[in-house]
């Protein structure tokens, strides 16, 4: 192990590295650039032994790699926003041929207006697509989890492709120091791959990627479901054998400062400013607990219905917003807590789109506004902080008025 | 009886008559069964493997409609990885591969992957029922470029997508068609024998949607060529000095002969005035290639 | 029912259409007329299915009088894929092949 | 946890230099966090690059609003940006002037200058006309704010410097040495 600081790009770069990938097909696209940047230079510089293909486009970067996993190979990818966005069919098609591709994103707001800065509206619009989606919050984070995706996507009970989302600049372009493991710790943990129902040779002619009917269609897609939901154990494996083997704990949900009437969700970065902000807000004698979630898809509902038992106020802080709907990560909140009779208030707050900085005083207003809702002297619902409501209402007035 | 290599089953689902297995069977009997296949969508992809079957005796990959030249990318960066040598064609329509599968094409050839992509060139998009692609050809009627009482089918000429491969620098650029199953196997065996990104064009008469009757699509294959409406060519790196015409017919037929058994040109051949511009941009294709030919032939390049 | 169910829809049966008896599409049948078939194998070559086999020379009778013809494998139309398009007769040299209604 | 804001031109190297200068806190076993403005500027524009250093882990992720100290790349800035903005009281401000703090008009602060353009232009370090001043104005930061150490900043030079390794690690000594701290 060797202490590093790493930009979260070049974390990611790193996990990629140790994972040994065959082939790497990219795109470059702000805020993920340095990822292939950083591993071309490696493999021009000869310290990293696998094929890169620069492609024209990221729908032919994510189609290389299909054609490249489908051949046998351990393949990687990395893009962002509107990159993963012009994947979005081939994405469909990765978890449907059940190719275990990883792919790291530097999470960003998608068009229009162009915004290259942080928000999960990218992978969330991918939520659908049969890709396990994993958020990290640190650059350490994105390092391991790229390694512990691998080690899911590639185990025979899943064979699902895995998307592992750092937020673009939070994560992708700040420093901060890294364990970077061993290229021997990582070899034991995460053995070369080999494939299994998935390979091009022609001493075994198979064929990949068939008209599917009604008459088996469905089946396939159950067989996806199923292996989603089969792969909910196998992640808790796989991060608690990299627990074992690196000596970084790591769970799908990760709870904090438990026991509180009113319960923060989060993803990714703002997390460990959530943790901030419910550790000094206890240390004033509030009631309040947080939760990590770590593994988007799949979702681990019943576990956490868990945590949030006892819970008056769960309050949902996301970087990403349904239209004319709650926040995607709400909604898998409130089934959790419907299907498992949490009895507490939901309450969804949009924060931090198009990169505008999640603070301590956007965590305090959820604080003021969970409290008001547990007193019921407000109903709970979406609300969007941070925002100039009153502007937007102007330039709205001016077009019905026109 | 020796046993011969059969790259395809029967018992597929092809329309009866349909060409895009004649050009697919021979450019793999000549490549082997040390070959691996990536299919753009389209018909082909379609009638040859619906699930539990396939018609494929080898291996084969197919993807999506825009991209069989970019997962074709994908397997040879991989089989190179894995020290692996096999043969890597892909097969893609007109639309899959000018229309919207081009940019992908385009990149492949670019960064010079050792793939041969086959293009069965059915001239409009055979799979979604006959809509006009950009290898359509003058006035054709498509269901989208109808025959209409001000708009006389489609009004633009074939798109050059062998050329602009050709202009890509691409080592190996050629036409073909399937009547002319010689100069077809010996590009596929020249093809093959260079490394990197190589390219044929191959005309395939479509019975359904060009609308004739099933047993005249060789004979339609050929008269393609005869009436040098489609003239069979090739060409090395770009390199206009190494063009040559692989058949040059001892007498040109009147495009006419061509025109004649296909329902899709019914309003033409009702029309002199269309008729006459049909020829007049056969002619002038001709020409264009004989000129190029002969001064390559002469050293006049 | 029993479904046959791979992972990733993999269809690890090559040349598994051959399951399916394409025969049933054909109204018009083309029969080999052996006493003229020259065995040249065009209609071998262009069979778009291909439902035409080469088999061994002896198996059917070469034209009278050409015993280096009748070295030559015979052909032979395989009726559980043929779909009657008409090529092999259209592109026959020596109008062996005729088109014949199809009786089922 | 201390929290530093530098202020500089694209070109200039803020970003790189609060990056070297969480690489040096991390050689003295800090925790450390660097990240510029995200921000679209090119060559010339004002930009605002980040440092965190903690002696335990750092887990925020918003941006500075009340940084411990400031530091100002290039002295035009004091009259297009506010770089006093939000820093705490009795804070730091480490500015590249020749100019005396009643000239700067500064107080309130604890405040130190050094000519780091003079020094890197020494050093060959960019031109006359525009100085790469950020690893001279690290080696004048480490003295004021006694934190990291002189050793480890010019090992983070050594080691990440992106070009002239050794004269970067020149000018940063020679800033050490060279800063007035007022």
């Amino acid at each position: 192990m060797v202490v590093m600081t790493l930009e979260g790009n070049e974390a990611a770069a790193w996990g990629a590295r140790l994972a040994r990938p065959d082939v790497i097909a990219a795109y470059p696209i702000t805020p993920s650039t340095h990822i292939p940047e950083r591993l071309s230079e490696w493999i021009a510089d000869g310290i990293m032994d696998s094929e890169m293909i620069l492609t024209e486009s990221e729908h032919s970067a994510l189609s290389a790699c299909v054609g490249a996993s489908a051949t046998g190979a351990r393949v990687f990818t990395a893009t962002a926003s509107q990159g993963l966005a012009l994947m979005h069919e081939i994405l469909h098609i990765a978890s449907g041929m059940r190719l275990p591709i990883v792919m790291a994103i530097g999470n960003r707001a998608l068009s229009a207006p162009i915004n290259i800065w942080c928000d999960h509206q990218d992978m969330m619009s991918q939520r659908d697509t049969g890709w396990m989606q994993f958020f990290a919050e640190s650059n350490q984070e994105a390092l391991d989890l790229i390694l512990i995706a691998y080690k899911v996507a590639e185990d025979r009970r899943v064979l699902l492709p895995a998307m592992v989302g750092l937020d673009a600049f939070t994560l992708t372009h700040t420093f901060e120091q890294v364990d970077v493991p061993e290229q021997e710790e990582v070899d034991r943990y995460l053995p070369k791959y080999r494939p299994v129902h998935a390979f091009l040779d022609p001493e075994r002619p198979i064929t990949q990627g068939p008209l599917g009917t009604p008459q088996h269609y469905m089946e396939f897609k159950y067989a996806q479901y199923e292996a989603m939901n089969r792969a909910k154990g196998v992640i808790v494996e796989a991060m608690e054998e990299f627990g074992r083997a690196f000596g970084r704990e790591y769970a799908p949900l990760v709870p904090f400062s438990p026991g509180g009437e009113i319960v923060l969700v989060t993803m990714g970065s703002m997390s460990g400013t959530a943790r901030v902000f419910v550790r000094g807000a206890r240390q004033e004698g509030e009631s309040v607990s947080h939760v990590k979630v770590v593994a988007f898809r799949p979702f681990y509902h019943s576990k956490l219905a868990e945590l949030l038992a006892g819970a008056k106020v769960v309050a949902v802080v996301e970087r990403a917003f349904s239209y004319g709907s709650v926040g995607p990560l709400a909604q898998d909140v409130a089934y959790a807590m419907h299907r498992y009779g949490i009895k507490a208030k939901l309450a969804n707050f949009i924060v931090g789109l198009g990169g505008r900085d999640v603070t301590l005083r956007d965590f305090s207003e959820v604080l003021e506004t969970s409290k008001r809702i547990l007193k019921g002297e407000e109903d709970p619902g979406v609300f969007w902080l941070n925002v100039a409501k009153e502007e937007v209402l102007k330039a709205e007035e001016v077009i019905w008025n026109a | 009886m020796p046993e011969e290599f059969e790259p395809i089953a029967p018992g597929h689902s092809a329309c009866a008559g349909c060409g895009s297995t004649q050009i697919v069977r021979w450019v793999l009997k000549e490549a082997g069964p040390n070959t691996i296949v990536v299919n753009a969508t389209g018909c082909l992809e379609v009638f040859s493997t619906t699930y539990p079957y396939t018609m494929w005796r080898v291996p084969w990959l197919h993807v999506a409609f825009e991209n069989a030249a970019a997962a074709a990318s994908g397997v040879e960066a991989a089989l190179k990885r894995m020290g692996k040598k096999a043969h890597i064609i892909a097969f893609g329509g007109d639309g899959g591969t000018a229309d919207i599968g081009f940019q992908a094409l385009s990149g492949m050839v670019e960064r010079g992957h050792d793939v041969l992509y086959v293009m069965y060139d059915n001239e409009a998009y055979m799979n979604t029922g006959i809509q006009r692609s950009s290898s359509t050809p003058l006035l054709a009627w498509t269901t989208t470029s109808p025959a209409g009482k001000v708009i006389p089918g489609k009004q633009q000429p074939k798109k050059p997508v062998a050329w602009i491969i050709a202009a890509h620098g691409a080592p190996y650029v050629a036409t073909a068609s399937i009547a002319y199953l010689t100069d077809l196997r010996k590009k596929v065996r020249t093809a093959l024998s260079i490394k990197g990104p190589k390219f044929i064009q191959a005309i395939q008469p479509c019975t359904t949607g060009w609308r004739f009757d099933p047993s005249l699509t060789v004979k339609l294959a050929r008269l393609a060529v005869e009436t040098c409406y489609f003239p069979l060519w090739e060409m090395r790196n770009g390199d206009l000095r190494t063009f040559r015409l692989t058949y040059i017919p001892k007498e040109k037929k009147p495009v006419e002969e061509f025109l004649r058994p296909q329902r899709r040109f019914r309003h033409v051949l009702q029309n002199p005035d269309l008729l006459e511009r049909i020829q007049k941009w056969v002619d002038e294709n001709w020409e264009r290639m004989l000129k190029l030919h002969e001064a390559a032939v002469n050293q006049k390049l | 029912m029993v479904k046959k169910v791979t992972v990733g829809a993999v269809v690890p049966w090559p040349g598994s259409t051959a399951e399916n008896k394409t025969g049933s599409w054909r109204t018009l049948k083309p029969v080999i007329h052996y006493e003229k078939c020259i065995r040249c194998a065009i209609c071998w070559m262009y069979c778009p299915e291909p439902a035409i086999l080469k088999v061994d020379p002896d198996k059917y009778p070469a034209p009278e009088g050409k015993p280096a013809i009748a070295k030559l494998p015979a052909v032979e139309i395989d009726y559980d894929y043929c779909k009657g398009c008409g090529i092999c007769a259209e592109e026959c040299p020596v109008n062996a092949i005729e088109m014949v209604e199809e009786v089922k | 946890m201390f929290e530093i804001r530098f202020h500089g031109r694209g070109g200039q190297g803020a970003v790189t230099g609060a990056n070297i200068f969480a690489i040096a806190a991390s050689y003295d076993g800090y925790k450390s966090q660097a990240f510029p403005f995200f921000g679209v500027e090119r060559r010339g524009a004002p930009v605002t690059a980040y440092a965190r250093i903690s002696e335990g882990p750092i887990e925020i992720r918003s941006f500075i609003y009340n940084p411990d100290a400031v530091v100002v790349l290039d002295p035009s800035l004091l009259d297009a940006v506010n770089v006093l903005e939000g820093l705490k009281e009795n804070g730091y401000v480490l500015i590249n002037t020749t100019k005396k703090p009643d000239e700067l008009g500064i107080s309130g602060y604890r405040l130190a200058t050094v000519d780091a353009s003079a020094i890197a232009v020494r050093h060959g370090l960019g031109t006359p006309q525009a100085p790469i001043v950020n690893t001279a104005i690290l080696g004048a930061l480490v003295r004021f704010v006694d934190m990291v150490k002189l050793e480890s900043l010019l090992r983070a030079i050594r080691e990440h410097a992106p070009a002239k390794k050794e004269e970067n690690a020149k000018a940063a000594e020679e800033a050490y040495g060279e800063v007035r701290i007022w």
